[in-house]
C-alpha cells in the first residue's frame, strides 16, 4: 500500500518499474491457468457427483453386484435382462414416454397463459406470481397434497366432480389403471407451468415490439403473428423449458414416490422409480446400473434431439441484431 | 399514391400530451421530412398515420378518407423502421415476401415482385441470407425492398440511416432520393438529421415539443426560418445566435460594441433580439467593409481544416461565433480577428418570442 | 385492446389462478381447520380455525433445530453456487481450447439422474469424512449447470467493452468477475439464489442417505418422519407441509422481480 | 479408547417410540459405559436404501430391526451375524420368546434373528353388516367367503377386503391348496388350475364389488379407513389394521366385530426382528442391546404401547389377560394373533423373497383389478418368477 | 508521455490475417489519428496497443520498451471506448475513481483528481448521477473524464464520437481537440470518419485491409492522397474518380471524348490511369474554359440544396461525378451541363496498382 504522501510521479516510476519485471508465465498460459482455476471447483462438484458414478454405472451394468457381494464380470446380461426378459422395463419405458407429456402439455399451458399475462391488464403480476407460486414447493409436499385431493373418500377432487353431477361414484384416480398416470401427470404439470410461464414470458418480452408493428402493417392478422413471429422467435426459451423439464423429470421421483410409489401395477412407475426400486428395494444394483445407462443414453438423446430442433447451436436467434 | 392529411391530429399518454393539435396536409406523391430534435413527437405522428398507435384526437385522413379506425393492415401503407425490423428468423427473400403473402398474390406473382425489388435495391445475391448476415446497409435496403414490394400508397421512413455511418447514410440518401423519383409514391419521412431533411424533402416540417415550427420547402426553412428553433436547428454548423440589443437606431452586443448600424427596417421597436448569421456567409475582413456588410471582432478558438474548407470557432461577446472559409486561412487559435458578414444575410428574431422579424 | 379481449383474458386467468391456488389451499384450510379430515362432504371453509396442528407439528418434531439445519445448508448451497456457477459461467464466456469438451461434459452431466448416483456418491462422501455433516449434505449441490449457463448467457451480455476498460482500469481478472460482472448481472444472482435455494432446501433423498443422527436431520427428512409417524390422516402433516413449503415460496417472492429478468438473457442469449 | 466406540441402532418407522430406546440406551450403558449408542430410525420405503447404502460402504448399523422376510437376501449375501450361539451361551436369552416363533428367522440351521414385535392376518367381521345380509357364522372355506362377500355388498357397500402388501392376501390363495414355490424355492409352484380359478374368483368378486377394489391397490390407509367406514362387510388384515380404524371409527368394538381366522387357519406374519450386521465392530455389544430391548421390562413398555404381541411370552400373556376388562375385542384379537407355525403361508425365507413378490405381485395385480385375463397374468408371473429365481 | 512504436505488427485470428506487418512510430505528444473502413483493422491495432488482444507477430513499444507480454493495467494507458464502456451500477464519481483505487492512491488523492477532472469537463455537477441519467454527450464526457483522472502515457480512443448526433459530435469533437492541446498526451484515436481524422490529428493513417495506405499531415492526405484508396476515403462528398486512358499526349475518358489536353507531364507511360478530381474544385462551366482549365459535359442526376452549398451529382461517361457548387445554381436534374475544373488541382492514379502518378 502506498502511503498517502507520496506522489503520482514516483507512482509512474513504480508502475515502470513493475512492468520491467517480465511476469513469469507467459500471457497465455496465465490466461489458460486462470481459466481452468475458475472451471475447476464446478467441473470437480460434477466430476466427483456425476461423471464418476455414471462410470460406476457402466461398470456395474457389466457385472453382478450386491452390497456386501463381491463383483463379476456378467458380459451383457443385464442388457440382455431388460431388453429380453423385463416385459415392466418396456411398460415403464411407455410410462416415462408419456410422462414426458407433462413437457408439451405444460409448454403449451405455459405459452398460452404466458400470452395472456404479457398483456397490458391490470394485476398481471399478481396472475403471474399466482401462477408462478406451486414451483418453489418441495415435491414430496406436493405429493401428499395431491394424494389427498385425489381421495376418492374425501377428495376435493372427486367432491367437486360429484358436486357437479359429472360423476356418480366416486373415482379411485391414484388406484386406477386409467387415471393414474393422468392425475400424477396433472400434478406434475401443476408444479411446473408456472416456471414454464416465466421463461417463455421472458422470451416474449424479448422480441422487439418493432417487428410486430412491421407484421401489422404487412398484414398478418393475430395469429398470423404468432405462427410466424413469435413462435419461432420464442425457439430458444422453448428448448430451455425442455431441457429444464427433462431435468425435471428426475425430481418426479418424489411425486410418484409420495403419491402412488408406482403402482396400481406398474401403471405409474416411470424410469427413474424403476430403477431405484431396482436398486434398492430387490438389491438389483446391478440391473439397475443397466438400466441407468439406456435412461442416461436415451435423455441425451433427446436433450440433443431438441438442440436439433431448436436449430441447433442451443436455439440461439439472437434477436438483438 | 394519396394525399395524407392531419387535422387537429392530438397524441395523449395519460394525461401527458405529446402530440398537441397539428395540422398538416400533404400531397399526392410528396416526399415530407418531418424533423425536429429527439422526443418532439415525430415518431408519433409516423406511427398514428401508420396506425400502430391509436388517435387521442382529431384525425387523419388517407386519399381523402378517415383512417383513424381502420386497422394498419388496411391503410396500405409500409414503414421503414429505425432498426429495420427485420424478421431474424426468414431469409431477405422470405422478409420481402411476407407482406405479399397476406394480401392473396400468388407463389408466382410474389416470386416476381420480389425479384423486381431485389434488383431495383441490389439485393438479388443476398435473397437467401438471413439479416444476421447482412451489413449495417444491407440491412437497410432489406428494409426498404420489404416496403416497396407492396407497391402502397404511402411509404413512411422513421428514421431508415440513423443506425448507418456517415458515409453510408450519404449514399444511401441518394438511393431514396433516386427511388421516391421513380416510384413517386407519397413518402412520410421522420429524421432528426436535418442534412437528411434538406436533401430528400419536397417539404420540411420543422418540429418541437409536439408543434410544428416551420413548414416548408428546404430552401424556405433554411434561409427564412420563422423561429429561433427552426434557424438554430437547420443547417451545420449551425446559426451563429448572438444576444442583441436594439436601441431604435442601432443593433448593439451585449457588451455594448455596434454589430450593425443599419438593420434594414426589421424590427422597428427597439428592445432584446437574437441576431443570426449563417457561418457561410461569415469571411474573414480584410480592408475596410464594403457596402452593407458589417463586422466583429472575436478571439478564434479552434480551427478544423476539413479539406475542402476550414471551420473557424471564435466567440464575440462570449457567445460563440462560427465561420466556414475557405481551406487556406491564416487565422491562428488565440488570436484575434475581424469576421464580416453582408447584412441581407442576417437574421434577427424577437428574443421572447422567437419569432422572426421580417 | 379491446374490452372484450380484456375481460376474458381476466376471466380465463382467474380461472386459472383458482386452480393453481385451490390444492394450496386446500392445505392451508385443512391444517388450521379443526374438523376431521374424513367428514364428507368437506368444508369449503376452515372450520373452526385454530392453530393446533401448528402447535402440534412444531412439537412433535424438532422444528427449530430442523429449519436451522435447512437453513444453515441452503444458505452455505446458495452461497458457494454463486461462486461456483459465477466462476465457472465467467470461464465459458472465454476461448480456450477444450471449451467444447468441458461444455458437453456439462451438458452431458445434467442428463444423469442424482438417484442413480446414490451409492458411488455416498461412498465418495465417506471417503471425505463428510457423512452426517452439513458440508457432506450440501457438496452434491454446489453447482446447477443451467446456473452456469444462466451466468454465462447474462455475463455475454454485457458488453465486452466494459470489461476491457476495467483490464485497463488495472483490474485483475477476478475482480473483473467480483466488480464488474456480479454486479451488472443481479437478475442472475437472483435466479441462482431461487433455484439453487429451491432445490436444496427442497431435497429429500441426499439426506436422507447421508444424515444419520437426528440432530443433521433437515426439513423434507422431518416430513418424512411425519409421514411416517401419523401416515396422511392428520392436520398436522399439512400444518408441516405448509411449514416446509413457506420458506422456499417467501424467497421466491422476495427475489422475484430479478428473477424474472434473470432468466431472460439466460433464455434468449443463452 | 480414547474415542469412544460407538454401536448403531437402526429401526423401522418409529421415529415416535426415542424415548424408550433412550431408556434402552441408558440400561446399555449400565453394563458398557464406554460404548455410545446411535440411533438412526428410517421410514419404511427408505430403510433398505439407507441399509444397502451403508453395507456398500462397510459401515452398516451394528443392530437392525428388519421388517418380514426381507433379512433372508441379507444373511444369504453374509451381511447378517448368525446369533445361534448367542442363544446357545444364554438360556435366559432364548427361553424368552414363545415356543416357535424363532422359527420365522431360521435357516440353514441357524437363528438370524429374534422377534421384537408380531402380528398376523386374521379376519374381521362386521357383526352389524353380516346380521344384515342374515349370515350368522364365520366362513370356513375359500368359495363361503366369496358368497358371504357376494351377500354383503351392495350400494356402496362391499363385502370383503384385504390389504395386499408383502403376501397378506395370500391365504386366499392357500386356502384353494396353492403354493407360491415349490418345497426348495427353486420354482414357481402358484400355476395351477387351482390358482386359476381362485384369481378369476376373486377377480370377477372385485368386479361386482363384493371385494372392494382397494384391497388391490390402497396399501394401508386406504383399506383401513374403507373398514372403518362400516361399509366393509370381512376384512383380512392384521392387528395393526384393525386397531388403527378402531381410533377412527366408535362403532368397532366387541359387540359389533368379530375376529376369526381366515378359513383354514392360514396366516401371513408381519413381524420385526432384531439382527446384527455382521460388519459389526462389537458384535457382543450389539447382542446385548437386543437383549435389552428384548427383555420383559421394555417389551412390557412396547405390548403397551402399541397393543401387539412381542412374542416374549411372559409379556404378552400379561398383556392379553390385562387388557381383557378394557378392551376385550383387543384382547381376543391378541389371543388369536399367535404365530402357529402349522398354518404359516406366504412367508418365504427366500434371499429372493423380495424378487419373486415384486414378479408376482406385478403380473398379478391386474388380473385381480380385471386388466388382464388370469390364465395370461399367471403364466407370466410364472414365467418372471422363475426367471427372478434363476438369476444370480 | 510516451512515445509508441509498432514494429512488423501482425495480427491473426486463427488462419486469418487481419492486420498485415504494420510499421508505425508515433511521437511523444502526437495527436495520431488511425481512420480507414469498417473491418480494416484499426481496432484491432488499437487493443493489441492497449492489450487487450493478443499480438500475433512484431513488437509494440511503449515509451522505447517493449510492451507484448505486459498486462494491461501495467501499461499506463487510457482507453476511451465507443460505447464509452461506463460501469452502470456506479455513479459518474465513482466510475472516475475506479481506475485510481486499483493504483493505490488514497481517499482524499482521488477526490482531488477526480474533482480536477470533473472541473475540466463540466461534470461537477454530474458526480452523483449513474450513467443511465445522462445524455449521450454527458457519457461521452464521463468516458473522457475516467481516461483524464489517470493520468496516463497514452489516451486511446476508439470511434469515441460514432454514437452520438451529428450536431454534438461537432462539439465533442472541439473539445476533444482543447483537451490534448491542454494535456499534451500521446494520443492514438481511431475513427472511420474522415472529417474526425483530418480536423484531430496531427498526423493521419489510413488504413485499409490491414495495411496503412498513407501516413501524413491531413493536409498532405487531403491534398495529395498517395494511393486511389486514401482519394477516394478522404473528402466528402468523395473524389470524383473517372477511368481515363492515357495515349501519351491526352488523357481521354471510356467514351473517348477529351479530359485533359495536358497533363501536367504527370505519367509519361501512357496507359490505363484513374483520373481524380475533388467536387468543391469543380464549378459550372460558363463561357470558355480559362488557361489550365479542363470541362467535361456530363448529365445531372441529383441535386442536394445543403443550405451553404448544394451538390450535383451527375454522371460522365457512366461514372459519378460531383461538385459542390454555391447554393444558388440552375441546373436542372436530367439536364446535361458542363463542368470544370483546374489542372493543377486534379489528381491521377495508376489504374493497376493504384497508385498515385506524381
Ligand atoms: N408509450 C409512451 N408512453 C408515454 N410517453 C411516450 C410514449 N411513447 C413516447 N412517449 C413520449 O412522447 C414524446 C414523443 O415521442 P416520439 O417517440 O414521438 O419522439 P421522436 O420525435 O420520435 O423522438 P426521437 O427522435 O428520439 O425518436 C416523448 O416525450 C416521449 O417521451
Ligand atoms: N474475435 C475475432 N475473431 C475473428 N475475426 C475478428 C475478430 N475481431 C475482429 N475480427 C476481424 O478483424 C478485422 C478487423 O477488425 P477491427 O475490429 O479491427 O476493424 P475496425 O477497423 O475497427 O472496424 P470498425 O470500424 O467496424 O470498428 C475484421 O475483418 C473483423 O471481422
Ligand atoms: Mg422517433
Ligand atoms: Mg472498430
Amino acid at each position: 500500500m502506498d502511503t498517502p504522501s507520496r506522489h503520482a510521479d514516483d507512482r509512474k516510476t513504480a508502475v515502470v518499474a513493475q512492468r520491467m519485471k517480465k511476469p513469469f508465465l507467459s500471457r497465455k498460459t496465465r490466461h489458460l491457468a486462470f481459466v481452468w482455476m475458475l472451471l475447476l471447483p464446478a467441473l470437480l462438484v460434477y466430476f466427483a457427483y456425476r461423471a464418476v458414478p455414471l462410470a460406476w454405472n457402466v461398470v456395474l451394468s457389466f457385472s453382478f453386484w450386491a452390497p456386501g457381494k463381491p463383483i463379476r464380470f456378467a458380459g451383457l446380461y443385464q442388457y440382455q435382462e431388460l431388453a429380453f426378459y423385463d416385459g415392466i422395463f418396456w411398460e415403464v419405458l411407455k410410462n416415462t414416454a408419456i410422462f414426458m407429456l407433462v413437457i408439451p402439455i405444460s409448454i403449451m399451458l405455459a405459452l398460452a397463459l404466458a400470452l395472456l399475462v404479457d398483456q397490458k391488464i391490470t394485476g398481471r403480476n399478481i396472475y403471474r406470481t399466482i401462477i408462478f407460486l406451486p414451483y418453489p414447493m418441495m415435491v414430496v409436499a406436493v405429493g401428499i397434497v395431491w394424494r389427498w385431493l385425489y381421495n376418492d373418500n374425501v377428495g376435493l377432487i372427486n367432491y367437486a366432480l360429484r358436486s357437479m353431477g359429472l360423476i356418480s361414484r366416486p373415482i379411485a384416480f391414484l388406484e386406477s389403471y386409467d387415471f393414474a398416470l393422468a392425475a400424477v401427470i396433472a400434478a406434475a404439470v401443476w408444479q411446473i407451468l408456472g416456471f414454464f410461464m416465466i421463461i417463455i414470458l421472458t422470451g416474449l418480452q424479448n422480441i422487439p415490439p418493432h417487428l410486430y408493428e412491421a407484421a401489422r402493417i404487412d398484414g398478418a392478422r393475430a395469429h398470423h403473428r404468432f405462427w410466424r413471429i413469435t413462435l419461432p422467435l420464442l425457439r430458444p426459451s422453448l428448448f430451455l423449458c425442455v431441457i429444464l423439464g427433462v431435468i425435471a423429470s428426475f425430481t418426479s421421483f418424489d411425486l410418484i414416490y409420495t403419491m402412488t410409489n408406482g403402482g396400481p401395477g406398474h401403471a405409474t412407475d416411470l424410469l427413474i422409480t424403476y430403477i431405484y426400486k431396482a436398486a434398492f428395494t430387490l438389491s438389483r444394483f446391478d440391473y439397475a446400473a443397466a438400466m441407468t445407462v439406456v435412461m442416461f443414453v436415451l435423455f441425451l438423446a433427446l436433450a440433443l434431439l431438441t438442440n436439433r430442433l431448436a436449430g441447433g447451436d442451443a436455439g440461439k436467434v439472437d434477436i438483438s441484431d | 399514391m394519396a394525399t395524407v392529411e392531419f387535422s387537429s391530429l392530438v397524441k395523449k399518454y395519460g394525461p401527458l400530451e405529446v402530440v398537441h393539435s397539428i395540422d398538416l396536409a400533404i400531397r399526392d406523391g410528396e416526399f415530407v421530412v418531418l424533423v425536429g430534435p429527439s422526443g418532439c413527437g415525430k415518431s408519433t405522428c409516423l406511427r398514428m398515420l401508420a396506425g400502430l398507435e391509436e388517435i387521442s384526437g382529431g384525425k387523419i385522413l388517407i386519399d381523402g378518407q378517415i383512417v383513424n379506425e381502420i386497422e394498419p393492415r388496411d391503410r396500405n401503407i409500409a414503414m421503414v423502421f429505425q432498426d429495420y425490423a427485420l424478421y431474424p428468423h426468414m431469409s431477405v427473400y422470405e422478409n420481402m415476401a411476407f407482406s405479399l403473402q397476406y394480401r392473396g398474390f400468388n407463389k408466382k406473382e410474389i416470386k416476381t415482385r420480389v425479384a423486381a425489388a431485389a434488383t431495383t435495391l441490389g439485393l438479388t445475391d443476398l435473397l437467401d441470407r438471413r439479416p444476421k448476415q447482412l451489413s449495417g446497409g444491407q440491412r437497410q435496403r432489406v428494409a426498404m425492398g420489404r416496403a416497396i414490394v407492396r407497391d402502397p400508397q404511402v411509404f413512411l421512413f422513421d428514421e431508415p440511416l440513423s443506425n448507418l455511418d456517415a458515409k453510408l447514410r450519404g449514399s444511401m440518401r441518394i438511393e431514396i432520393k433516386k427511388l421516391h423519383r421513380r416510384l413517386g409514391v407519397t413518402t412520410v419521412y421522420v429524421t432528426h438529421d436535418q442534412v437528411e431533411a434538406m436533401t430528400l424533402a419536397d417539404r420540411v416540417v420543422v418540429m418541437n415539443n409536439g408543434r410544428i415550427e416551420q413548414v416548408g420547402t428546404p430552401e424556405q426553412v433554411y434561409h427564412h426560418p420563422e423561429t429561433l428553433f427552426v434557424a438554430s436547428f437547420i443547417g451545420s454548423p449551425t446559426m451563429n445566435l448572438v444576444p442583441a440589443e436594439h436601441d431604435g437606431t442601432l443593433l448593439r452586443l451585449n457588451d455594448g460594441s455596434v454589430l450593425i448600424r443599419q438593420p434594414e427596417n426589421k424590427a422597428a421597436q427597439p428592445g432584446a433580439k437574437m441576431f443570426g448569421v449563417r457561418p457561410e456567409d461569415v469571411t474573414v475582413a480584410e480592408g475596410p467593409p464594403p457596402e452593407g456588410h458589417s463586422e466583429v471582432e472575436v478571439v478564434v478558438d479552434v480551427i478544423e481544416a476539413l479539406g475542402a474548407d476550414t471551420l473557424v470557432f471564435a466567440t464575440v461577446a462570449g457567445s460563440p461565433f462560427a465561420a466556414r472559409v475557405p481551406p487556406a486561412t491564416r487565422l491562428q487559435p488565440g488570436a484575434s480577428a475581424r469576421l464580416r458578414f453582408p447584412n441581407d444575410k442576417t437574421h434577427l428574431f424577437d428574443a421572447d418570442t422567437g419569432k422572426a422579424l421580417a | 385492446m379491446s374490452r372484450r379481449t380484456r375481460i376474458l383474458s381476466h376471466i380465463t386467468l382467474i380461472l386459472v389462478s383458482v386452480i393453481m391456488l385451490t390444492p394450496i389451499y386446500w392445505v392451508v384450510k385443512t391444517s388450521i381447520s379443526g374438523e376431521n379430515l374424513f367428514t364428507y362432504p368437506p368444508s369449503i371453509v376452515p372450520h373452526d380455525p385454530n392453530l393446533f396442528y401448528y402447535v402440534q407439528a412444531w412439537y412433535t418434531v424438532d422444528f427449530v433445530r430442523l429449519f436451522t439445519n435447512s437453513l444453515a445448508i441452503a444458505v452455505l448451497v446458495v452461497v458457494v453456487n454463486l461462486v461456483l456457477n459465477a466462476m465457472a459461467g465467467y470461464a465459458l464466456t472465454k476461448h480456450f481450447p477444450g471449451k467444447g469438451m468441458v461444455l458437453g461434459f456439462l451438458l452431458a452431466s445434467m442428463m444423469i439422474p442424482f438417484h442413480a448416483t446414490i451409492i458411488p456418491a455416498y461412498l465418495l462422501t465417506a471417503k471425505l469424512g463428510l457423512l452426517n455433516s452439513k458440508l457432506g449434505i450440501a457438496l452434491p449441490f454446489f453447482s446447477h449447470i443451467v446456473c452456469i449457463f444462466l451466468f454465462k448467457s447474462n455475463f455475454e451480455a454485457i458488453p465486452s467493452s466494459l470489461v476491457q476498460a476495467a483490464r485497463l482500469d488495472g483490474l485483475s481478472e477476478l475482480r473483473i468477475l467480483t466488480r464488474i460482472m456480479l454486479p451488472l448481472s443481479r437478475p442472475a444472482v437472483a435466479t441462482n439464489i431461487i433455484l439453487s435455494f429451491i432445490w436444496s432446501w427442497n431435497d429429500f433423498l441426499w439426506p436422507l442417505i447421508v444424515v444419520r443422527s437426528p440432530d443433521q436431520e433437515t426439513m423434507p427428512l422431518g416430513l418424512v418422519s411425519f409421514l411416517a409417524s401419523f401416515e396422511d390422516t392428520t392436520g398436522a402433516l399439512y400444518a408441516f407441509c405448509v411449514l416446509v413449503v413457506l420458506p422456499s415460496m417467501l424467497v421466491f417472492l422476495l427475489a422475484q422481480k430479478d428473477f424474472i429478468r434473470g432468466l431472460t438473457t439466460g433464455a434468449t442469449k443463452g | 479408547a480414547s474415542a469412544k466406540d460407538k454401536i448403531t441402532l437402526l429401526t423401522w418407522n418409529l421415529p415416535v417410540y426415542g424415548d424408550k430406546i433412550k431408556g434402552w440406551i441408558e440400561d446399555f450403558h449400565k453394563k458398557h459405559p464406554d460404548i455410545d449408542v446411535e440411533w438412526i430410525d428410517k421410514k419404511g420405503t427408505d430403510w433398505a436404501t439407507f441399509y444397502q447404502t451403508q453395507l456398500a460402504a462397510g459401515t452398516p448399523p451394528d443392530v437392525i430391526d428388519v421388517q418380514g422376510a426381507l433379512w433372508a437376501q441379507y444373511a444369504a449375501d453374509g451381511d447378517m451375524l448368525d446369533l445361534t450361539p448367542y442363544l446357545k451361551k444364554d438360556p435366559d436369552f432364548a427361553n424368552r420368546f414363545t415356543p416357535g416363533a424363532l422359527d420365522l428367522w431360521q435357516s440353514d440351521g441357524k437363528t438370524w434373528m429374534v422377534p421384537w414385535y408380531f402380528t398376523r392376518t386374521l379376519l374381521y367381521l362386521n357383526k352389524r353388516m353380516m346380521r344384515a345380509a342374515g349370515i350368522a357364522k364365520a366362513p370356513t372355506t375359500f368359495d363361503e367367503l366369496m358368497a358371504d362377500a357376494k351377500k354383503m355388498s351392495g350400494e356402496g357397500k362391499s363385502g370383503f377386503l384385504t390389504t395386499n402388501f408383502d403376501w397378506l392376501y395370500w391365504p386366499l390363495f392357500k386356502m384353494n391348496g396353492v403354493d407360491i414355490l415349490d418345497k426348495d424355492m427353486s420354482k414357481a409352484a402358484f400355476n395351477t388350475p387351482a390358482a386359476q380359478k381362485t384369481l378369476t374368483a376373486l377377480a370377477d368378486a372385485t368386479k361386482s364389488g363384493a371385494i372392494n377394489n382397494i384391497s388391490w391397490t390402497g396399501r394401508w390407509v386406504e383399506p383401513n379407513t374403507a373398514f372403518a367406514s362400516g361399509n366393509v362387510g370381512m376384512y383380512m388384515s392384521l392387528s395393526s389394521a384393525l386397531f388403527w380404524a378402531a381410533s377412527k371409527a366408535g362403532w368397532i368394538d366387541d359387540k359389533n366385530v368379530e375376529v376369526v381366522n381366515a378359513p383354514g387357519g392360514w396366516w401371513v406374519p408381519s413381524q420385526h426382528g432384531w439382527g446384527v450386521s455382521k460388519a459389526s465392530k462389537h458384535p457382543d455389544a450389539a447382542v446385548d442391546l437386543i437383549k435389552i430391548a428384548t427383555s420383559d421390562k421394555w417389551q412390557t413398555t412396547m405390548a403397551s404401547t402399541f397393543s401387539i404381541l412381542t412374542l416374549n411370552k411372559d409379556v404378552d400373556k400379561k398383556l392379553i389377560a390385562n387388557i381383557k376388562s378394557e378392551d376385550p375385542l383387543k384382547s381376543k384379537v391378541l389371543d388369536l394373533d399367535q404365530p402357529d407355525m402349522s398354518t404359516i403361508t406366504g412367508y418365504l425365507k427366500s434371499a429372493k423373497e423380495g424378487r419373486v413378490k415384486e414378479a408376482f405381485w406385478g403380473a398379478i395385480q391386474p388380473a385381480l383389478l380385471g386388466q388382464t385375463d388370469p390364465k395370461a397374468a399367471l403364466d407370466s408371473a410364472e414365467a418372471l418368477v422363475n426367471r427372478a429365481l434363476s438369476r444370480p
